[in-house]
């Protein structure tokens, strides 16, 4: 299907009206969105909220003077869900909290990411056959970007920033992945 | 190393209060339920002793009983005492600490939470690390469980 | 008579000085608390149970994950229960380079614990001055072993890997430039006016009750009891180093504080002289390659950074243990959190929790 | 030459409408929002500016780097977050009263704006030179207190009633010795009007008369900025964030952005009243005032962001007790030794 400037494929699809004006205000919207994604990427304020070991890599000495996450300009730690995009989920989500996992991600306002950090954030780690364990974030909440490791180091945090960055500016992020 | 056992005098003496108390090979002192609390109250209040500090409190499934681990310190003379406490395998119960030494509070309701033991004669045992809805007590070797591995 | 109504407000299980996922349930006449109700377990992850499903030496890699910010203490402790239950000679060497690395585990904690302690007074640059020094101790550790904060090194029966060529040098700077940065902190933040209203005087803990609650380590000597299982019942080679035990006056927050602080100047003390007594040998006795402890049971208590210690270990004579229980100190030094809280402020109640020094992965274990 | 731009500016196009044969009601319209515009960019950048300046003066005080990726050196870096903030999801807890909770944000930059009119930026560069000036920037800046706790108030969570609640004790509690310092000032100028206050200090700053009013003001003026340590209304540590607590988006950034511009307005009040306002020090009048009253107003926010980055908080009733118990009585001192001073002063003829 190719969209040329006076017909677009939704046109075919379907005949209600209300749907085709909805999906043409997003298309006359596209360039401003474009604008506002560099914007987000440069300024993805993580919500203040660790879980265990993880947080003193990945919130704690990211944040600190030899790694300093501040130069790209995401050191705005938020504790309240309301006023930050990017979930790190630092460390094992247990069975008692992932309740509360899943209810801060839903008061983060769109457009939010969320950060796997850890082997137990990924799959549950070494405790994945504990009884109280959930075995990964994704189980609960979708995930942009994994971090592996126990606990991963600071520039691997780092890293998860850029790779979010660009996914966020709509640039291809795994080029190699097959 | 200096001063940390209790030497075999004081436990003759309490040998002597306590006919029914067992003292094995490495002065682990076994209790029978009945006198736990007559026997902790006369450790803690006995100036001879003098054990102020209830250091560990925690408990074993072993294939036939439960048992009850306490581990106590004298701050005064620098003893140390393991007592433990057999309990049957069905409704196991055991008298309370509390009124004893504060830090039972927590170490109890932590027993309670994961093994299923009662500790008779306090308030407030409810779990304390797993919810409130939560089924079966972990650590009995009988739990059965799904963990999460694919 | 204006008529007040008593609000419950929930401090957690987010909340930024918690300290991570733990709950407090307040209740409050206006901001005064009448009632302080700690809910733990949001971190429980059954480690104990995992224990009877690892063998012995599968453990070690789980007591990092107890107590994160202090991973050597928490090894140390271990092994040398197993140790005991086995009645295993471990070289001198070794010995020496758990000292170390003990002491070190011990300053990067207590690092924490006094940068996070500034943020929750309100002062965010302490805490990064306490984090950029933490990334020396850091560097170090991941000399020794390759990884920064779960670190595993230890080993039943001694240490991993004999210490690399470039870590002395590297350690003797670190001990010379500490004591600077410490009295930075002591300039920055014991010393300011505002952070000693703040904590003088608030959350006093009476010694009789810490020692009837089982508190323990830093806590309890700042109520000016001296109990240091180092001094009163060394283990290791403890008795062979000349340091002091920092004691308390009041009991209050502040002490707590300080206490922490005079802790790593003797931490300090006690790596400059391990080093001087550094003996040559192996780091690692002759133990068999699968460990089977004889059938018994051992306690085993060390002088952990948050308090004491202990591992109590059952074996049935295989390679698994029949059950592990670890005596967490935060959890136990957390009891008391409820009567300690009364009738203080919700500042107040921020600040007693941070004083306390908890880390959630041993709470709840 | 550069002192008399804008003014310049101004006069040439008076005239120039005035040349057009238009009357000069309608020349006094137009200059008036030319007047505005220039206000509105003003303030619009210079919120901005000192976002990024308070974010890397923050790292250089705790031996980082800071922002600086976007844009040449960060300059970038608050402009993308308030793209962000912009095109974020507002969201209404469904408690909350809802008109007042979107009101609120907007409201909260009325009484920085009106402040703004009062300002005097250089010689014969102030918008309204009101013979009460002093007073109406009291009396209106006072208003903002209503703001704060309407917003915390609206949310409908605890946090942020607690947080509303402080904001009103304190800043209420902190107008007082505020304004008590400052009558020490205008007791020896005799006049509220800005430009008499600033001509008045010709030959000596009043910091230099007036240090324990200068000192009680700042105290006074960073507690009404909610700055360290005073910054018990957001309370990071404690409430979390305070009133603010449930915006997020556009809603936060206005709280975000309205903290900011009475940053600048305290440091205004601050220079034009203890700091000789445009006067240039040590004769250096090739300087044009309108840049000596900018680097001083730059001076006083660095104090004030050298105090936030330094201080721990202090707690909610030790605030109290520094508020009536120290301040309020030092400021009456004030007065009375300013009184004092005066009447011998004049007894001996100065």
């Amino acid at each position: 299907m190719d969209v040329t400037r006076e017909q677009h494929p939704i046109e075919k699809m379907t005949n209600d009206s209300s749907l085709i004006q909805q999906v043409k205000r997003v298309i006359h919207l596209a360039p401003l969105e474009k604008i506002f994604n560099l914007a987000r990427g440069y300024s993805l304020w993580p919500l203040g909220f660790g879980l265990a070991c993880c947080a003193i890599e990945g919130l704690m000495a990211t944040n600190a003077p030899r790694f300093d996450l501040s130069r790209f300009g995401y050191e705005v730690l938020r504790s309240s869900p309301r006023q930050a995009d990017v979930m790190l989920v630092a460390g094992t989500i247990t069975n008692k909290m992932a309740p509360y996992v899943v209810r801060l991600y839903e008061q983060m306002p769109e457009p939010k990411w969320v950060i796997a950090m850890g082997s137990c954030a990924i799959s549950g780690g070494p405790f994945v056959d504990s009884y109280y364990v959930v075995p990964g974030a994704d189980k609960l909440i979708p995930v942009d970007v994994y971090v592996p490791g126990c606990s991963p180091r600071p520039d691997a945090v780092l890293h998860a920033f850029m790779m979010l960055r660009d996914k966020v500016q709509g640039k291809v992020v795994l080029e190699n992945a097959r | 190393m200096p001063g940390s056992s209790i030497p075999s005098t004081v436990i003759d003496g309490l040998k002597d209060k306590f006919p029914a108390i067992e003292v094995s090979e490495n002065l682990t002192i076994t209790v029978p339920e009945a006198e736990l609390l007559s026997f902790m109250r006369e450790l803690r209040d006995n100036p001879d002793y003098d054990f102020n500090f209830l250091t560990n409190l925690t408990a074993v499934d072993y294939p036939d009983n439960f048992t009850v681990i306490y581990n106590l310190v004298s701050f005064k003379y620098g003893y140390t005492l393991m007592a433990k406490v057999n309990l049957g395998k069905d409704e196991p119960a055991v008298s309370s600490l509390t009124s004893l030494w504060g830090s039972a509070d927590w170490q109890e309701r932590e027993v309670y939470d994961l093994f299923g033991i009662i500790f008779t004669g306090r308030h407030n045992l409810t779990r304390i690390l797993l919810e409130d809805g939560f089924a079966g007590y972990p650590l009995r070797k009988d739990f059965q469980w799904v963990g999460g591995r694919e | 008579m204006l008529r007040t109504e008593e609000i419950t407000l929930n401090m957690g299980p987010q909340h930024p000085s918690t300290h991570g996922v733990f709950h407090v349930v307040l209740k409050m006449d206006h901001e005064v608390i009448t009632e302080a109700r700690p809910i733990c377990g949001y971190l429980h992850r059954g480690i104990e149970k995992l224990a009877e499903a690892r063998t012995y030496t599968q453990f070690i890699p789980y007591t990092d994950r107890l107590d994160y910010l202090a991973a050597m203490l928490n090894n140390t402790g271990y092994v040398q229960a197993v140790e005991k239950l086995m009645e295993i000679e471990v070289p001198e060497r070794a010995e020496y380079i758990r000292v170390i690395c003990c002491e070190l585990s011990r300053i990067a904690s207590h690092l924490i614990a006094v940068g996070t302690y500034s943020v929750d007074i309100g002062g965010i640059t302490g805490f990064m001055y306490c984090l950029r020094d933490r990334e020396r101790i850091m560097d170090l550790f991941e000399m020794v072993c390759g990884s920064r904060l779960t670190l595993s090194y230890m080993r039943i029966g001694g240490v991993a890997e004999d210490l690399p060529d470039e870590f002395i040098p590297a350690l003797c700077q670190f001990l010379d430039e500490m004591p600077s940065r410490l009295d930075e902190y002591d300039g920055l933040i014991t010393g300011n006016e505002i952070f000693q209203a703040r904590t003088k005087h608030v959350g006093l803990l009476d010694p009789g009750v810490a020692i009837n609650y089982g508190i323990s380590g830093p806590n309890l000597r700042a109520s000016g009891v001296f109990w240091d299982l180092r001094k009163n019942r060394p283990y290791s080679v403890y008795d062979r180093f000349d340091f002091e035990v920092p004691l308390g006056k009041r009991g209050d927050c502040f002490d707590r504080f300080t206490c922490r602080i005079k802790e790593m100047r003797q931490s300090l003390k006690i790596i400059r002289q391990a080093v001087e007594q550094l003996p040559e040998g192996p780091v690692m006795a002759k133990v068999p390659k699968v460990l089977k402890p004889p059938a018994g049971d051992v306690y085993h208590e060390i002088e952990g950074a948050k308090g004491i210690l202990g591992y109590y270990v059952v074996s049935d004579g295989s390679n698994k243990p029949y059950r592990i229980h670890v005596r967490r100190p935060s959890f136990i030094n957390l009891g008391f959190l409820n009567e300690l809280c009364k009738g203080w402020k919700i500042a107040d109640v921020v600040a007693i929790l941070g004083s306390l020094d908890i880390v959630l992965g041993e709470v709840d274990c | 030459m550069v002192e008399n731009i804008f003014v310049g500016f101004a006069e040439w196009l008076r005239s120039l409408l005035a040349a057009a044969g238009l009357p000069a009601l309608f020349g006094d319209i137009v200059l008036m929002i030319v007047k505005v515009a220039g206000i509105l960019a003003f303030i619009a950048i210079s919120v901005l500016w000192i976002v990024y300046m308070e974010r890397k003066m923050a790292a250089y005080f705790q031996a980082r780097i800071g922002p600086n990726r976007v844009g040449p050196r960060g300059l970038l870096q608050t402009a993308a977050d308030m793209g962000k903030l912009i095109s974020k999801e507002i969201i209404i807890p469904r408690a909350a009263d809802k008109i007042v909770f979107l009101l609120m944000p907007v409201l909260i930059f009325v009484p920085s704006l009106l402040l703004f009119a009062v300002v005097p930026f250089g010689k014969n560069m102030i918008a309204v030179d009101l013979n009460v000036g002093v007073f109406y920037f009291f009396a209106v800046a006072s208003v903002s207190t209503i703001i704060f706790w309407a917003g915390g108030w609206a949310s409908a969570n605890k946090y942020a009633l607690i947080g509303a609640m402080r904001a009103v004790a304190q800043m209420i509690s902190y107008e007082v010795p505020m304004v008590l310092a400052i009558l020490g000032v205008i007791m020896i100028v005799g006049s509220m009007k800005m430009s008499d206050i600033i001509n008045a200090q010709q030959n000596v700053w009043f910091i230099f008369t007036q240090p324990v009013a200068f000192i009680i003001y700042v105290i006074a003026a960073t507690a009404e900025t909610n700055r360290t340590p005073f910054d018990l209304l957001e309370g990071e540590s404690e409430i979390i964030a305070g009133p603010f607590i449930e915006y997020g988006g556009m809603g936060f950034a206005m709280w975000f952005l309205a903290e900011y511009a009475n940053l600048i307005l305290v440091s205004v009040l601050a220079t034009t009243l203890f700091l000789g306002g445009w006067l240039a020090p040590f004769g250096l009048t090739f300087i044009p005032s309108w840049v000596w009253f900018l680097l001083k107003i730059y001076f006083m926010i660095w104090v004030f962001m050298w105090f936030r980055w330094t201080y721990p908080r202090i707690r909610v009733d030790q605030l109290m007790n520094f508020g009536w118990k120290v301040l309020v009585p030092l400021s009456l001192a004030n007065i009375f030794v300013t009184g004092i001073g005066m009447f011998i002063y004049r007894a001996i003829g100065w």
